[in-house]
């Protein structure tokens, strides 16, 4: 705690501390006067610390607004208990004064463990660490990930049926398209809202030009057509069963 | 465990904690060395009960479930000979008493804090937070949504404990409310 | 000189060597330490020869008349896996596909991978390498002597065979070809 040596023209010298707050100086006050802490003399530390207040702002120290409201709170409770007819029906000055006191005890509490903090503080201050090591590490070459046993057969498999396709189209039975051609179900999609760009309706089979009309492509196709009618972006029309499907751009909402 | 093994354990041990130089989680240690938590964790009690000879001058520490290889501070005024003049100034009485109150009552707000000092402290938090004493733990559901502050374990470490858990109890320091 | 004050002298040594990471010159702990250069280099040829234990991690390096604690290289291994990045990024497709390609067609060339997945394929195996996937095994007996490539251990146990026997067969797969 800092303390201040202060020569006053009256020639005697008071010691200003710098306490931390209005609870700080009145434990002083209370530890001084060696009162009971559950018993103080109100009357009597109400004066001192007002006292007190006064010879701060003479020695021009800051008396931070904490510290006034205390004084008006020792103020209440100093007149209330010396003219207890003057608060009646307001709260009993016993009441106010154990309120203040169980504040008191409560901050005690912690300004004591701050000097186990301050004793720990300063030995634990004293320790050294040291950063670390510096290492070229190559990043590490394997896969931390595992994947499932089944994985590679399956792509395999798809890779493999993928080339069968392609030396014999018919072959590519229905079923591959789910599995595997999202992407191609994707690229038809995207072909169909292109077309719709430029045209409110064409025919299905326009999407089947240039020879790619494989029993997958026109699957593909259908399985787009399906998705666009889900998100209500497209209408469907085929006037008779086996007809040719009309597809109709919806309006929106 | 054979005996050897043990031994290469320890090592393992102190080159990690000596390379890191930052805190080692016991899990780390754990998946490198392969050895499970519970044996790993005697075995450095054991280890660091070997640190304390006469003729050591580092040491390992516990905080918060890691451990750290640093100097012993009886050897402090040797060591800090090798740096230049540190700094190190230490905390102000407003600060401690902040961080004796967030120990005790974390998460904590600031009005909390204040309330049970009967003083403002905003600059003392502020600077408990620079330090890394103090860290932000989110914000409170209240109106105003006041930020809620923790310790952190700088200062665990500042202080020399190895976990919250390790702040002396007594019915006193019921949690305030 | 008493036994006790060699001692401490040798902690006062451990834990300058360690709060300074760098070396640290024998005049300098000479200085510290006020024991004469002579005696404190026996003293500290003792240290280091009992950082040579079994259990301990760590050692005394002399580097041009300075003194230096790091930690053993027989414990790299261990150590630099606190530092490694974690790479836990999954391969991408065209990995798996080269994978799944050479797992049923090894050894193989980048060309006949090529061939079956119909796409450049050099970035994907290289990174298969990198990532120890895939290792080279050799080269073709053709025009450009091709590198010949194999799965490895590493892709047995990532995708949990025990060996490639394990790899599902059926007359579909066929070697391409």
């Amino acid at each position: 705690m800092k303390e201040k040596n202060i020569e006053l023209s009256t020639s005697y010298t008071i010691k200003v501390e710098n306490f931390e707050g209005p609870f700080d100086l009145l434990f002083h006050l209370i530890e001084k006067n060696r009162m009971d802490i559950y018993d103080i003399q109100i009357a009597e530390i109400t004066d001192q610390y007002i006292n007190y207040l006064k010879k701060m702002e003479e020695l021009d120290l800051e008396v931070t607004s904490e510290f006034l409201v205390m004084a008006s709170t020792l103020l209440l409770i100093k007149s209330r208990m010396l003219l207890p007819e003057a608060g009646k029906g307001e709260e009993e000055p016993e009441d106010l004064k154990d309120d203040l006191v169980n504040r008191l005890i409560e901050y005690k509490r912690y300004k004591e463990f701050t000097a186990e903090l301050r004793d720990r503080e300063a030995y634990f201050s004293r320790i050294f660490y040291k950063p670390h090591e510096i290492f070229r590490i190559e990043p590490a070459k394997v896969v931390n990930a595992s994947y499932s046993p089944e994985l590679i057969p399956a792509i395999y498999e798809s890779i493999y049926d993928k080339n069968r396709r392609k030396m014999n189209p018919e072959s590519s039975p229905f079923k591959e398209i789910m599995a595997r051609d999202k992407i191609t179900v994707r690229s038809k999609i995207r072909e169909v809202v292109r077309k719709l760009i430029t045209r409110a309706r064409f025919k299905f089979s326009e999407l089947f030009t240039g020879g790619k009309n494989t029993r997958l492509d026109v699957a593909t196709a259908f399985m787009a057509l399906l998705e666009l009618t889900k998100v209500r972006r497209i209408t469907l029309e085929q006037k008779k069963s086996f007809g040719e499907i009309v597809v109709k751009k919806r309006g929106k909402g | 465990m054979i005996k050897l093994e043990i031994q290469k354990i320890e090592a393992i041990i102190e080159a990690m904690l000596f390379a890191s130089g930052d805190p080692v989680t016991l899990e780390t240690l754990s998946e490198v060395t392969e050895v499970d938590r519970k044996t790993l964790s005697l075995l450095i009690s054991r280890m660091m009960d070997r640190y304390t000879d006469e003729n050591r001058g580092i040491q390992v520490r516990e905080i918060d479930g890691s451990y750290q290889l640093c100097s012993k501070p009886e050897y402090f005024d040797y060591v800090k000979k090798l740096f230049e003049p540190r700094q190190k100034q230490g905390l102000s009485q407003a600060a401690l008493e902040v961080l004796a109150i967030a120990a005790y009552n974390q998460p904590v707000t600031r009005v909390e804090i204040e309330k049970i000092r009967g003083v403002s402290s905003d600059s003392a938090i502020n600077s408990l937070v620079e330090r890394n004493l103090l860290i932000e733990a989110g914000r409170m559901d209240a109106p105003g949504k006041p930020i809620l502050y923790e310790t952190s374990e700088e200062f665990l470490r500042a202080f020399g404990y190895k976990s919250l858990a390790d702040l002396p109890q007594s019915e006193d320091f019921l949690k305030a409310e």
